[in-house]
Formats: C-alpha cells, structure tokens, sequence
C-alpha cells in the first residue's frame, strides 16, 4: 500500500510540520530513556574520572572484595568494592572513559573510512567496486586477533594501537553496506537528474547518496557499537586488550570472571554496564532511523496506541 | 553453473594469497621466535643456528618465496613446537570447529525463524517488543562471560551438564553451543523480524491469502522464502566469524578447534601452524561465500539465472 | 558446591582402582612428550618418572638424590663420576635398558647442540662438554672438564631413553622405562596412558591415567568439583576448587628485577624504596588468597643456599619515600619513568599486583608505567641480551628452582653475565664462583652468603612471595603434593582413597 | 435476465492513522452482475483499492471495514467466519492485481503458484494440480505451457505476467472477479489482448467483473456500467453510455473533458483545478465542492446523497434539483 | 518555429551488456541507429511500447549514457567532445523531466534545495544566496506552486505537484530543449491536464523545445508538432502530429492506433481493432530483416530478409520505415 511511503500525502498545507527533536524523542519513551542512559554515559565519560574521586584508584585492602549494596562505607562503596580495594562504582565510572575512548574513535574511524571508500566504491561500480570489495574480503577472512597480537607487539600496547585494529577490522562492515545502498542509490532517478546537472560525482555521493546512506549507517553503527565492546573485552580476555591500570569495561568483566563464584558483583556490574548501553544505543538508533527520515517521521507524532499498526522500519543488521 | 564455480574460484584467489602472504609478513614482524624456543641461556651461537635452521635469518621476501614453493607442493612445513607437519595440525583441528560453527549457524538460524516470524506476525505488538529486546540483549553479552557463568550454573550449581570436553557425548555440545549461538541468534532474529515483515506485507502475500491460503501457509510457503536471502547474508558473516573466531569459547571448553590452534599459534610464534591454519580458514571462508552465492541462486530464482549466466 | 550429582557419562565413582583411570586436568597440552624437555613444565608433568625415568631422583622434600635407575653413583675421580646402572629394567616396548641406551640418552639431552633440548640449556648450560662411556652393561662413566659436585644432580634432569632415540629431531611419543605407557594420544583432546606391565618397580594403583587439559583455572577447578577430574593442577585461590583444592607451595618465587644501570632505577636508594612500597602481606591475603609467603629471597626455604636469617622487606611507605626524597635530592632523576614489565598470566592476578605496586609507587613520588606483555614479547626483556632502548625496567620474574640448588638460580640471575640478569658486580661473580665450587654445608652457607651479599649490595631485585598453588583433588584420590608436583606429577604416587 | 453476482452496499472503511480515525470508503453501494463489468472509475486515492480489498478481505490491519455488507452467493462475506471466509476465497471471489510483478512470489515457480487454488481448495495431488496449472496457463493465452510451467515470474513480460495472475484468479471459476487496474502497467498493444481476455474469461465461466481502472476510454469500452468514485465516495453511477455522453456530476464531467481527445495541439485542456481533498480534511457538506464550478451553498452544508432519479444515480445537489 | 534543427540526431546506436539470455546474446541494443531532428520551439512527441528504447534515447540525449554509434549534434556541437567548462555551459541548454515525480526528487531535500540545486554546480548563475531564493520563488510561481512550498519535502505533494518541482528544476538552468521523459504518465487524469497545460504554457513563454516522450497516444496527439513512433530501438515513422494520426503508413503505428482505447462511441465503432499477436520481441534478439515483421499482418519473405529504410518519405516530412507501407488513401478514409 503506497500510503505508508508516502504518508498522509500530506497536504494539511499551511503547516508544513516542523519537526522538533525533543518532541519527537519525548514521543518514544523508550528512547527517551535510551538517550538519558546515553547522556549518563556520556557525562560519566567526560567527568567520571574527577567525579570518582580516590576511591577508584588508589585502593585500600582492607576493603578488598567488599560486597555491593551497603553504604557502610561510603557512596563510592555502594557497589561494592574490586580486589584492590577500589571502589567499584569509581572504577566502573573511570572504566566508562576509557571504554569509550576506545569504542567511540573505532566506531567514528571504521564509519568514516568504510563509508566513504564504500559510498565511492558503490556509486561508480566497475573496477573500483571489485576491488574494494576484495580488500573487504581480505580483512574479513582475516584473523583479527594476529593482526592485534602483531601490532601489540610492533607498538606498544596502548589505547590508540587498539583502536586501530579494532577500527581496521570494522571497516569492511560500513564498507559492505554503504557500498551496496549506494549501489542501488546510484541508479535511482534522482541521481540521474542531478548529473543532468554536470554535479560532480564527489558533490552527488555527499549531496544525495551520503544522507540517505547514513541512517543505515547509524544502525549498523550502534548495533556494531556493541561489536567492538565485545571484541575489546575479549582482547582483555586475551590478555592484550586495555592495560591496567587503565581499566575499560572489558577488561573488568574479563578479569572479574575468576571471581564470578565469589564476588560476582565484579564481573557482573561491568557487563551490564555494556549490555544496557548497548540496548540503549540500540533503541536511539532506531530512532534516529526514523527521525531523520522525512518520510517517516510521523510516526513518532502519531498517538501512541495507533502507532502500532504502522509497519514498524526493518531493522537492518550486520 | 560451472563458469559461475571457476569464476568465483578465480575471482577468490587474490584475496586469498592475499591473505596467506598478510599472515605470513605480519607473523615475521613478532618477532624471532628462537627466544621461546632456546633455552634461556642459550648462546647466541646457538640461537643463529636455530634461525639458521628455520630460515628466520634470511631476508622475508626470500623466506616468502621459499614458502611460497613449499606451499606450491602442498607443503606447510613442520610446527615449531609440536615438530608435526602444520597441515596435520591444521586439518585435525578444523573439524572441530567446523562442527560447532554448522550446528551453531543451524540452530541459531532455528530460533531466529521462529521468534523473527512469531514477531513479525504482530509487528510492535507485546511479543515483538519482548523477542526485539532479548535479541539485542542476546547480542551485547560477552561470551566468555556467559561460558563460565554457564559452566557455574549448569555443570556446578544444577550438575546437568559436563563443564567442557568433547568426550561426553551430545551433552558436551551443549554449553558452547549455547554460549556461541548467543550472538548469532539475537542479531538473526532482528534481521529475520525485518525481512518478514517486508515480506508479510508485499503483494504477492496477498495474493497467496485471496486464493484462500491460511497463515501457516502464508508463513511458511510465500514469505519465509523471500525473507531470507538478508538473513543468508548476516548468517554468513556471522559464521565467518564463528570459523575464525571462536577462540574464547574454545579455550574455555577446551573445544581442540581451530581457533584455539590460531592463538596458541600467534602466542608460540609457530609461523609454519599459523600459516597452515590461516589457509585453512581462509580457504573454507570462501567456500562458505561461494555456498552461499549459491543459496542465494537456490532461493531466487532471478539470482540463478545472473549466476548461471555468469561467464 | 560439592557433593553435587553429577551428569557425566562416566560418573563420579571413578578411581576406585578396579580399571577406571585417573583423570588429570592440566593447564596446557604437552606439545610434545620429548623426554629431553622434560624441564618445560608442560611436557615434563606428564613424562617425568610416569613413561621415563631418570637415573637418580631428587626428593623434593628432603633435597636428597635418592636412586631410580641407577643404584649407586660415586666420584671416582675429581673429574669422573662413576654410575651403576639399576638391572633387569627393561623398556615398555620390551627390550632391556643397558648402559649404551643411558650413554645415549646423556649424550643427546647435554652434548647435543642440534637439538637445543631444554634440558641442555636449564641443566648442563654453565657445565662443559661431558665424555660419556659404558664398560659394561651396567656401567656409566661420565667424565666432566672440571670437578663438578653436582653432576648427579644435573643427571637427575636427564630421562632414559633407548639408543635407537632419533638425534636430530625431537620425538613426540617416547618409549620410556616407566610405570606408564602411552596409549593413545588424540591431539587436541585427551591422552592416554596404561601401566606397563613389565615395570621394574611395583605396578602403580590406576592402570590407566587420562589427561586432558583448560586453560581456564575455574573450568579445572570446576572439572574436578563437577566429578570429571581426579586432579587438576596449577590452580588459583579464586578457581573455585572449594573443599577439593589442597593448598601447597610450590618452589616458584616472584620478584621485580630492576635494570640497574638506568635513572632512576640505577640508584640503590630508589630500588630500596620500590621494594619497601610493595605489600608482600596485603597482595599475599587479598589477591593471593592467602597462598604464598613473603619472600626475602630468590630461592624458597629447602633449596640449597637459602638464607635463613634474610626477612622480607617490611612495607614501609614513609620510609620508601625518604629514601626517594634523599636521592632526589642527590640529583638522581627519580622523575624518569620506567616501566614494570610482566606477563600476562604468568600467575594469578599477576596485573592486580603490578598494579598495587604501580598505585603504591606513585605515592612515594615515582613514576611507572605498566606493560604487559604475551611470553614471546616479555621473554625480550627477560633474556640477555635485552632490546638496546628498553630503558628503566622493573621486570616481573618468577623463578622456580627445580633443581633444589641455588647454583642453578644465582648464576641465571646475578651474575653479570647470567642469561637472565640485569645486574651483579666481579665481585659477587667471583663469591658465585666460589660458592659453586663447594659442597655440603660450606655450599649451604657460601650460597646464603651471596644472597645476603646481593641484597645488601646491590638490590637488583625486589622480592614478592614464595608461591603457592592450589591442587584440585577429588574425594575419593589421595595424594600429598610437594614443590614439585607443578612440574612432576608422578601417577604412582596418586592413591584411591578407601 | 442477469443474475447478481455480488451485491455490495453502505460498505465503510476506516483507517487508523497517525492523524486519526478516517473514512477511506464511505457508504460505498454497488451491484455487480454475473456475465457484466461494472467499472469501479476514480482518480487515484479515492479508495477504489480499498473497496477491492474490503470486498477482498485483504485490508491491512491498519484498516478496518465499519459498516456495511456485501452479498456473494446469499452470504454475508463480514459476517461468516474466518474459516468461511478463506473457503469463499477463490470459488466465491478472487481477485486481479495491478502490479503483476509485485503479485507473483518471485521465488516460487508459476506452476506451483497456479496450482495453488487447487491445492488449498480441493487438497489436489501435486501432480495433478500441476496439469491443472498447464491447463490455465493454455486457458489464458500463454504459449507453450508445458515448458513454461517451471519458470518463475521474472521470466515473463508484463502482459504475461498478468495473464498469470488472471490465471489464478479464474482457477476455480469464482462468481465473482475483481480486477483491479488489471492493465495500468501493459502497454496499449497488450492492455488491448488482457481487456479482451478479460472479456472472453467473463464470458465464459459467467463471471460478474468489477473492473477497477481511471481510465475512462477503458471503461468506455469494456464495462457495461460504471460507478465514479470520488473521496472515498461514489457520485455516480449508471450503464456507461448513459454516463459518459451525458455525465451528471461535474466531477465526472470534469474528467471527461479533460482527456485530451482531440483537443488542438496548442489549446489548454480544460482541467479541473486543485487536487482530490485529503482524507482528513474532507470538508462537511460534498467533498468536491473546493472544485466544482456549479458550486452552491448547499454543498458546503449537505452532504449529497446518492439519489436516483430518471433512471440515473448521482450524489450532486445540483444535478439532482435540489439546488438550482 | 524556426526551420533549422537544434538538435540533430544520427545513427545513434547504444547497447548494454546483459546476462547472457536464451540464445547466449549479451548486448541488448537498446537503440539501433536513431534519426531525430528537434527544431527550435518544437514539441517532437515520442511514442512506443515499453521497453522500444524511449527513455535510453533520453538518458543517451542527457549524456547520462555514452551512445556505441551515431552522432548528436546540439546548434551544431557535440555534446560528447565537450570538455569540462564548456560541458557545463552545454547542459544548461538541455534539461530533463522525469516520468516519475516520486522517484526523480530526493526525499531527503526541500523543494527549495530540489530546485536550487544545479546551482550548486553552477555557481556562477547566481551568487548570492538571497539572489537564488528570490530564483527559487519565481520559478515556483512559474509552475503554479506556493512560496511555501519552498520548505517542504516532496512526500507532503501531491504527484501533480511533484511533477511541478521538477519541471521547475529543469528550468532553473534555462534550458533550451526541455527533455519529458513521459511527464505525464504517473499522474491523474485531472492533474495530468494541468501538467500539460502548465507545459504548454512555459513553451509560450519561454519558447523551449520539448523532446515529450509518452506512451498515451492521445497525449502526444495533444502535446506534439511532430510524432515519432518508435520500435525496438528504431524510429519507424516520422511525420507531422496530424498525418501520423490520420494517416499511419507503418503498420505498427496503424496497430498502435487502433489498440488504443477510445472514449468516443464513434470512434470505437469505426474502428476495426487489430489485435496484434505476441508482445515485443526482446531486444537481446530482435528478428532479422523488419523487426516488425514478427507482429506484423501484411509480413512476407522479404520483410525477413531485408530491412527497410526510411530513405525516401512516403510525403513530404512523412517517413516511414516499411517495405509495404500502408495505403495512404485508405487509412485516410477511416
Ligand atoms: N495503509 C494505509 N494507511 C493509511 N492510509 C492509506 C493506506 N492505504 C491507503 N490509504 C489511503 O486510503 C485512500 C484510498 O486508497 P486506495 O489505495 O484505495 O486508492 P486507489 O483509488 O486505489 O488509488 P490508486 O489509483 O492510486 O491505486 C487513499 O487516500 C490512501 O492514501
Ligand atoms: N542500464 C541498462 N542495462 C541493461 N539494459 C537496459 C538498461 N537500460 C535500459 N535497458 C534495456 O533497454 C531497453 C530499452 O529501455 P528503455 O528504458 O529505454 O525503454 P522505454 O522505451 O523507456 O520503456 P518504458 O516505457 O518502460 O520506460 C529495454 O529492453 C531495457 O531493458
Ligand atoms: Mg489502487
Ligand atoms: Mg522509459
């Protein structure tokens, strides 16, 4: 049925709907919550290690193991405290910083270079498309954990030598969709009319392909989001992931999971940390996918208890 | 069809040495292995000859043609550590994983159908919100996590299950699979969810429902088939990733699989082992990629005759 | 979480003797069974003394060598040591052992360069070449260049094997003398081994023993708690192997070795006050479990040479940042980082601990930097000759002395040319070499003397703990672990409990 | 003497949209004739679909009937029960498609989608149900249906594919056919030999067509009468010669006039202005007054109801004397 | 109207590579040696079935493909050997419209960012951005749209509407020759009135030449000056609007003619209807000889054998591609 493409042809005039973000995000309640997680995270990122405070990294082993949930010894304590002593909450709070200095540059790096090679890739087919999606081909089969061990071992371990792997393995994730949408983008009308134009292939992949492109983009983003906390925690697992003392999500359910008979909290609490802001990321993006398209931002105005029946968007997964 | 296989092949093989000759250049850049090898107080004399002997002294373009002719014979040199031929190594360690990466995908595309479908019948109803949530939750939990966590509760705590082994039988499988499935089938099921309800609302639907067909039917005969060419997709990148990466699973089972041999093998600097099993791997990537271009042609008809045609 | 029923398709009544086998878990799979490995622990758990056997054997508890295949061994010379050789001993392939097949296997674990065993490096490295006869069938000769007290020690290292034993490539299954012999081995997954009936000495409880092998300690643990285990080794405190884990130490000891010869770390002052910021007793309790004992020392209590009188550093952060305020103030550039360098899981919570003392180390006013690292990266900085622009490095070592002597520690890790030190002065090598060159009790006390001398004057080490290790035993085996058991596990010791 | 095929009347169709509740099919009667066409003519949006699909029992969940009946063969189709209803789905009713590429599973064979009907309704053996379908397929004009029973829809051009789907339809020869823009996409060579398939199948199996089109020279000549539908609305109906050369309601004449017959190349066409009112701001009183010429004041206030008068049935205050 | 050609085309030729079809062929000859002339002012009306290559002619036409032969020649340059600068300037010249509104105007831009942008690649037409908001509201005036239209998306218009936006895009270069790739065909038969209307209004105004390219016979009977009736890939009669109509000289035109439904009774009852047989031969193997013939009621064994041409013209201005061309009188007389 056309209608749900083109919805309500809209032709209530003269009032052409502006659409406000908040509004639109207050519609979807759970969203709304998602994006406060992802606010709390966020700021936790940026203030967390100042609002930690000692506690988080300077133990005291009298308080070594300590179970959660008792404010015996203070707020910082409430979680409970790590082998060292360390508060917990505190570690979880400076963990939040790194974890996402590690996952947000992969995401940011593997998307920017994935897409564009992939838009560009897509839009002018032939030769360039075969052999981008060889080199695809070639990370993907890949074992990823060598080419960790190999830069580990060239550069020191550090943050940055981690996001780079991470980043290079990613890459042919964005690099796979954004080639295939542009692919089909680039026959669509729309494209035709403005090389009618003599716009310039660059112009035409930023101006047309690109903003299309990118919702899904985000969707594989967040879902992918979650990949490379797994991934990084997994290296922790390795041992060649984030090293202490810096401490990342990962790295803390990977080194708690020794005591997950004992002193579950340790492992446990951090792996909810990246399963909640996962789902979190999760349900924004979904959002975002429909916010952002013109077409189908209306659903977010409808009345809750018809929203229903609208055919909800295709989630598309990598 | 024919053309389509020797075409894929051909098209398969650059990446392919591409990838053996990545391992084999970047494995060299870890270093010497002699140190691991050698007694600690071996004399430098003796580390010469050790490099000496395995060929790690010369320059790495003539250590890769070397390699390159001894592969060219189908040989993949001998394991540092264990003295046995790599491609034995290799080979008897992929069976393993193969078996647990198959019947993972298979059961994870399993529950993926059905929940992805049963949410697709009532988009945004109650199930779909609750299967969508699980499936993403599925998806975000670590997996070695969730092994020890398992092993805890089902070997210790319920006593039902072996902790790890391959010995006990179907039992056996159960934990890993169940660990490694995890991931695969909450991101499935998303992606089953979206294509059914695609599906579910196209003309050729309706079409099937005025001739008088009843759910199932509708389900199972018109929009199942047409849903799942983008699950074949996902599925296969998901499985590409069991293949290769099923490390932290296996070792916490103690699963002999090929992963486990891949990071034992970067680990011990037993270049001729992790060559072998990267070939091994990569090989069997491109199988799974051709099979699947071939799943598509089984499931499309419009697809066949592009690979048919082909040439 | 005992006493749990058990769904295992071979359940928990195992090891009752009558046929079921022994199940031990070990941490990693033997690469090979290569007798001359034996020193690497993986492979030597499962070969020494189950399918080879020595000549003699050293009693891990009493120190004393003790005969295995040998009955008798005498100093004939200064430079020539006489064995004679145990009879009837024949090989689990039936053919007897003589002589020629011991003349063989010395010849091939300490002479033979080709083969680089391990043996020959850990045993023989610092012993010159050997000349090796047999007058007759059941007699060795081995001729040292110099005298060597401790070579019957050294020939304990050395597993017997027959003569026919390939030269020049190490063997995977061996043919040995032992109360075992290798039934099947499917790589990957299990190993197995019978009794051989045709044993010397007498036939072991279980005729049949089964490895298998976790990475995992709380999957080991959890193997033998679960029933599917009799043994399981190389366990942590927080595995939890609960009431089935037996805590024993073991002769491995931790410590940090400094680079002496690099700011800041060059100045005795700044090494004293690392080793004073470390809390041997909180990381022994806290993250140790409460295995282990601080360690004053490189050796631990029942080795050769160790020094009674030395104490473990008392932690003292107060006074560790005095020592570093005097020396700041002497113009050492105490503000220069350097790195603590370890290996992941070299032992449990080796990173907790790293990081207990980095945390500890940033309060006395120095700065450090944590790295670890996998074997392959960390043996770099381990091994002499280390990387030229390693810097300052405080290097996480542990040290096992396997052989009960402390010749074969302090010429590893003090000497100046020890393959393994990053310090020494002439001096102490000549009271090393010294030391080396006596025996019996003027050994015991010239090698207490070094140790003490070391410490005092040089510190190039900062001593953590002698380790323990837990041993994950079923109720129904028994068997009483000693320093050894890490690297020896011996199957006939192991007993049904009645 | 023509028997009623299927007799629809007050049929209500409302949607839950976003925007609100609103009526996409309003009060819609008509009656088809077994061996007729009745042409169902409207512009685009003005729920022609919706009818079809209502009749059909193929609304989405979005939309529901309201109110209503429709009549096949002495039932009720609202009424009976699920089960019923997908028991009359084929002998009873069935229906054509527009987009014939979009109708056929692309995944399936067309024999296997043929044979279908006979699968589901008469639980034929595969084998046989297969002849079945050779059989259609020979029925509707497609050359060499042996071979081309195991082909899949991509296969086949445009008017192939809607013989297919006409096929289909005719399988278990339904009472009743709706045709919906059967040849919207066919060019005017093939729309020629689907229409007059179309005619012959009729013919045949005695069949009452609804043909749904808005184009107004095909109803011209195919349909026996017509009903012009506007906003969810009919306005007017009547046998099609009466109709189109002498149209009531200005809408209708407002279409006809401006088909570009042979209007001088240069001359405007006469059009109507505006466009179709939007479903939810349809105003009180006759959706069309924004556009009509004859407008009054009643139209702002009234609804028009469908009134027959001489013989002719329109929904217009002007046309029908009300207002002057 | 002037007499000299503005747009000349000659032998064009284009084909695509295609999965081998039954009978191993992989090049689809979309066009096979295409003649047109557009002159100045004129409306060329372009009739086929779906599929005979209109829309390839187009596209070819706009550049958007590179033609295997043949040669256009646009005031006497070739588009094709233009280099960058000059290229821009050419295409200001030559604008499109295209058959679908909905798929033709990005969903993701506002109509005043549609119709503003060839002048992002254009900068120099108009500087300022106020200079090009003041463009923007002309041209929506233009073609019958609000000013408030300017900031809203295309999926809030209607198809007429729609249609109108991209109409005004094809102006805002000022374009010479106006290519409709059937502009009309998506839309109601209401809407549709206005469009042409609004096309035939700007061709007053502006004095444009369009290429209308349609399907609906009655349409480009409408709309045209001359009428060009195309078959796979070929042009097969060419003539004025009102000879063509009255007096077919190629049978498929005659075919095409009768195969369309009339709205006038008296039409349809003159009319004798010829249905013809099968559809259009596919272009990956069109038959040898006259690619008619296969459909064609008067075919014999030469129409097999040999093309024909449309060298000599049946009339003056009249051409068409036939070995039997119809009776001239006779059809007259229908
Ligand atoms: N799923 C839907 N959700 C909301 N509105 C819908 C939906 N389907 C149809 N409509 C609306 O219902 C009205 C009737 O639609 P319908 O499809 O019956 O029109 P139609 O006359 O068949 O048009 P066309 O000629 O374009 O097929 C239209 O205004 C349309 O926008
Ligand atoms: N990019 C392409 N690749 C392969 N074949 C093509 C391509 N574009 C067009 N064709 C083929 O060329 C032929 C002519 O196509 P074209 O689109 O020009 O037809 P048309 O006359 O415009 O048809 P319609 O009326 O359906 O728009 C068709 O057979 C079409 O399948
Ligand atoms: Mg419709
Ligand atoms: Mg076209």
């Amino acid at each position: 049925m056309t209608l749900l493409e083109n919805p309500p042809e809209a032709s209530a005039p003269d009032k052409p709907v502006k659409a406000h973000w908040f509004r639109l995000l207050l519609a979807d309640p759970a969203a709304f919550v998602s994006a406060l997680i992802l606010l709390l995270v966020a700021f936790v990122a940026v203030f967390g290690t100042r609002l930690a405070g000692a506690s988080a990294t300077k133990g005291d082993l009298s308080l070594s193991r300590l179970a959660p949930f008792s404010l015996d010894h203070g707020w910082q304590y409430v979680l409970g405290g790590d082998l060292l002593g360390r508060s917990l909450l505190g570690r979880l709070m400076v963990a939040t910083q790194t974890t996402m200095s590690v996952v947000v540059p992969v995401v940011l790096i593997s998307l920017v270079i994935g897409a564009s090679a992939g838009m560009w890739a897509g839009y002018h087919r032939g030769w360039r498309e075969t052999v981008a999606m060889r080199i695809a081909d070639v990370i993907l089969s890949f074992p990823s954990l060598l080419m960790a061990v190999v830069v580990l071992y060239i550069f020191s371990p550090s943050i940055a030598s981690i996001i780079a792997i991470l980043a290079i393995t990613r890459i042919p994730v964005y690099l796979r969709t954004a080639r295939a949408e542009s692919a089909e983008l680039q026959t669509r009308l729309f494209v035709d009319a403005a090389r009618t134009f003599g716009t310039p292939s660059g112009a035409i992949i930023r101006r047309h392909i690109f903003p299309i492109v990118l919702p899904t983009l985000l969707t594989v983003a967040t879902v992918d989001f979650c990949y490379v906390m797994l991934a990084e925690s997994s290296l922790s697992f390795l041992g060649i992931g984030v090293q202490p003392p810096d401490v990342s999500w990962g790295l803390m359910v990977a080194q708690g999971r020794d005591q997950l008979r004992t002193q579950w909290w340790l492992s446990v609490l951090p792996g909810l940390a990246i399963v909640i802001t996962t789902v979190s990321a999760n349900l924004l993006a979904s959002w975002v996918r429909i916010a952002t398209d013109p077409g189908q931002r209306w659903r977010l105005t409808a009345p809750r208890r018809r929203r229903r029946a609208a055919r909800p968007t295709v989630l598309e997964t990598t | 069809m024919l053309t389509f296989l020797r075409r894929r092949t051909l098209t398969s093989l650059p990446p392919l040495l591409a990838v053996v000759l990545g391992v084999f250049v970047l494995a060299r850049l870890t270093g010497d292995p002699a140190a691991l090898y050698l007694p600690e107080n071996a004399t430098a004399q003796a580390r010469e000859q050790f490099s000496a002997a395995h060929g790690f002294d010369q320059p790495i373009w003539s250590q890769l043609i070397d390699y390159l002719a001894q592969v060219a014979r189908l040989d993949f040199g001998t394991s540092l550590r264990t003295g046995e031929p790599a491609a034995v190594m290799a080979l008897r360690a992929f069976p393993a994983t193969l078996q647990l990466a198959v019947v993972t995908m298979l059961l994870a595309c399993a529950v993926a159908t059905a929940v992805g479908c049963w949410a697709a019948l009532r988009p945004n109803g109650l199930a779909d919100r609750v299967s969508s949530l699980m499936s993403v939750t599925a998806a975000s939990v670590p997996d070695f996590w969730l092994a020890i966590l398992g092993i805890w509760v089902f070997s210790i705590m319920l006593g039902v299950l072996p902790t790890s082994g391959v010995d006990a039988g179907g039992l056996s499988w159960v934990l890993p699979i169940a660990v490694l499935m995890l991931r695969p089938a909450g991101v499935l099921t998303q992606v089953v969810r979206g294509a059914m309800i695609a599906a579910l609302g196209s003309p050729y639907v309706k079409v099937a429902r005025s001739k008088g067909a009843g759910e199932g039917r509708v389900v199972a005969r018109h929009a199942l088939k047409n849903a799942a060419p983008p699950a074949l997709t996902v599925a296969g990148d998901l499985a590409v990733g069991l293949i290769n990466g099923a490390v932290v699973v296996e070792s916490i089972f103690g699963w002999p699989g090929i992963g486990k041999l891949m990071i034992d093998s970067i680990l011990q600097r037993d270049f001729a082992v992790l060559q072998a099993a990267v070939a091994v791997t990569a090989i069997s990537i491109f199988v799974l990629n051709i099979a699947i271009d071939l799943g598509y042609a089984l499931l499309d008809s419009r697809v066949r005759q592009k690979v048919g045609a082909a040439a | 979480a005992t006493g749990c029923s058990v769904a295992n398709s071979n359940p928990g009544t195992a090891a009752t003797g009558g046929g079921t086998p022994l199940r031990v878990v070990l941490p990693q799979e033997p690469p090979t069974l290569e007798p001359c490995e034996a020193s690497l622990t993986a492979t030597g758990v499962v070969v020494r003394s189950n399918i080879t056997e020595p000549l003699l054997e050293r009693n891990p508890t009493s120190g004393a060598l003790e005969p295995k295949l040998a009955t008798e061994w005498t100093q004939t010379q200064p430079t020539l040591w006489t064995f004679k050789l145990r009879t009837g001993v024949k090989f689990s392939d039936g053919s007897d052992f003589t002589s020629e097949d011991a003349v063989a296997a010395i010849e091939r674990s300490a002479n033979n360069t080709a083969l680089a065993c391990n043996v020959q490096g850990y045993v023989f490295g610092d012993s010159g070449k050997l000349t090796l006869a047999a007058p007759d069938a059941s007699t060795v000769t081995v001729q040292t260049e110099e005298p060597d007290p401790l070579l019957p020690l050294r020939v304990s290292f050395v597993e017997m094997t027959k003569s026919d034993i390939s030269t020049t490539e190490k063997v995977r299954e061996p043919i040995g003398t032992g109360p075992y012999k290798i039934e099947t081995w499917t790589a990957g997954q299990k190993l197995t081994l019978t009794s051989w009936d045709g044993y010397w000495g007498s036939k072991p409880a279980y005729p049949k023993a089964e490895y298998q092998w976790r990475e995992e300690g709380t999957v080991r643990a959890a193997m033998v708690v679960n029933g599917e285990a009799d043994l399981a080794t190389n366990l942590g405190a927080d595995d939890g192997a609960g009431d089935t884990g037996v805590q024993f130490p073991n002769n491995e000891t931790t410590a940090l070795r400094f680079t002496t010869d690099q700011a800041p770390l060059n100045d005795i002052r700044v090494r004293q006050a690392i080793d004073m910021s470390i809390d041997r007793d909180g990381i022994i309790t806290s993250l140790f479990g409460g295995i282990g004992r601080p360690a004053s020392q490189l050796i631990g209590p029942g080795v050769v040479g160790y020094n009674e009188s030395l104490t473990p550093t008392a932690y003292d952060l107060a006074a560790a940042k005095k020592l570093v305020d005097q020396a700041r103030a002497d113009g050492v550039k105490v503000d220069t980082p350097f790195r603590i360098i370890g290996r992941t899981a070299q032992f449990p919570k080796i990173a907790e601990s790293i990081e207990l003392i980095q945390s500890a180390l940033t309060q006395i006013g120095l700065t450090a930097k944590i790295e670890m690292l996998d074997t392959s990266a960390q043996i770099k900085y381990q091994l002499q000759p280390f990387p030229e622009d390693a810097g300052p490095v405080a290097l996480m070592i542990m040290h096992g002395n396997q052989a009960g002597d402390a010749a074969f520690t302090v010429g590893q890790y003090f000497a100046t040319d020890g393959a393994q030190s990053s310090s020494g002065t002439p001096q102490l090598d000549k009271q090393i070499k010294a030391a080396g060159a006596q025996t019996g009790d003027a050994r015991q006390q010239a090698f207490a003397d070094v140790f003490a001398s070391e410490n005092t004057d040089i510190r190039g080490f900062a001593f953590l703990a002698n380790m323990g290790a837990v041993l994950g035993l079923a109720k129904n085996v028994s068997y009483t672990p000693d320093a050894a058991t890490g690297d020896e596990l011996r199957l006939a010791d192991v007993k049904p409990k009645s | 003497m023509t028997t009623i095929g299927m007799e629809v009347s007050e049929l209500t169709v409302e949607l839950t949209t976003p925007r609100g509740q609103v009526r996409a099919v309003d009060g819609v009667s008509f009656t088809a004739y077994r061996g007729r066409t009745l042409a169902l003519l409207g512009e685009s949006g003005c729920g022609k679909s919706m009818t079809a699909q209502a009749v059909a029992g193929l609304l989405e969940p979005i939309a529901s009937v309201t109110a209503g009946s429709i009549q096949v063969d002495g039932e009720d189709l609202l009424k009976v029960s699920r089960k019923r209803r997908r028991q009359l789905a084929g002998p009873a009713l069935s229906i054509v498609f527009q987009d014939a590429l979009a109708a056929l599973n692309p995944v399936l064979k067309v024999g296997t989608q043929l044979a279908e009907p006979y699968r589901i309704h008469q639980r034929m053996p595969a084998k046989q149900a297969r002849a079945k379908a050779i059989e259609l397929m020979r029925h509707v004009g497609i050359p060499e249906p042996e071979s081309r029973v195991d082909a899949y829809p991509h296969q086949f051009s445009g008017g192939m594919r809607q013989r297919l789907l006409i096929a289909m339809a005719v399988a278990l020869s339904p009472k009743v056919l709706i045709a919906d823009e059967p040849t919207t996409a066919l060019d005017v060579t093939v729309q020629a030999q689907i229409l007059a398939l179309l005619a012959r199948l009729r013919a045949e199996h005695d069949m009452a067509v609804v043909l749904i089109t808005h184009d107004l020279a095909v109803v011209a000549e195919e349909a026996d009468s017509v009903a012009v539908m506007y906003a969810g609305r009919i306005v007017e109906t009547g046998p099609v010669d009466e109709v189109f050369e002498d149209p009531r309601h200005p809408y209708t004449r407002g279409l006809l006039d401006s088909v570009p017959v042979s209007a001088e190349r240069g001359a405007d066409l006469s059009s109507i202005p505006g466009a179709p009112p939007d479903l939810f701001s349809i105003p009180p009183g006759c959706p069309y007054q924004a556009r009509c010429p004859l407008v009054r004041d009643v139209c702002r206030a009234e609804r028009p109801p469908l009134k027959t008068r001489a013989g002719r049935t329109v929904a217009c205050h002007v046309a029908d004397g009300t207002a002057r | 109207m002037t007499d000299s050609p503005l747009l000349e085309v000659q032998g064009l030729s284009k084909s695509f590579h295609v999965p081998k079809g039954p009978n191993g062929n992989d090049r689809l000859r979309a066009l096979d040696g295409v003649d047109l002339t557009l002159r100045k002012g004129e409306t060329l009306g372009l009739v086929g079935e779906s599929g005979c290559g209109k829309s390839t002619l187009a596209r070819t036409l706009m550049l958007l493909e590179r033609p295997d032969q043949g040669t256009v020649r646009f005031g006497g340059v070739d588009p094709f050997a233009l280099r960058k600068s000059e290229l821009l300037r050419w295409r200001r010249r030559v604008q499109m419209v295209f058959q679908d509104p909905y798929a033709s105007l990005n969903p993701r831009l506002t109509t005043a960012q549609i119709i503003a942008e060839p002048w992002h690649t254009h900068r120099d037409l108009f500087r300022t951005s106020r200079e090009r908001a003041a463009r923007v509201r002309e041209l929506l005036d233009l073609v019958g749209l609000r000013p408030g239209d300017a900031d809203r998306y295309p999926q809030e218009f209607s198809g007429g509407q729609r249609q109108r936006i991209g109409i005004a895009r094809a102006l805002a270069l000022g374009a010479e020759v106006v290519i409709c790739d059937e502009p009309v065909s998506a839309l109601d038969l209401s809407v549709q009135a206005q469009v042409l209307n609004l096309l035939n209004e700007l061709q007053r105004a502006l004095s444009v030449s369009y290429l209308f390219i349609s399907h609906d016979l009655s349409v480009v009977r409408h709309v045209a000056d001359r009428v060009a009736v195309m078959y796979l890939g070929r042009i097969v009669e060419t003539g004025a609007t009102k000879e063509i109509f009255e007096n077919p000289r190629h049978p498929y035109t005659k075919a095409l003619l009768s195969a369309a439904p009339s709205l006038r009774r008296a039409d349809r009852e003159n009319k004798q209807k010829i249905l013809l047989k099968g559809e259009l031969p596919s272009p990956l193997d069109p038959p040898s000889g006259c690619r008619f013939r296969t459909r064609c009621w008067q075919a014999t064994d030469l129409c097999a054998e040999t093309p024909p041409t449309s060298a000599d013209p049946v009339s003056p201005g009249h051409t068409a591609e036939c070995h039997h061309p119809l009776d001239a009188r006779v059809s007259a007389a229908r």
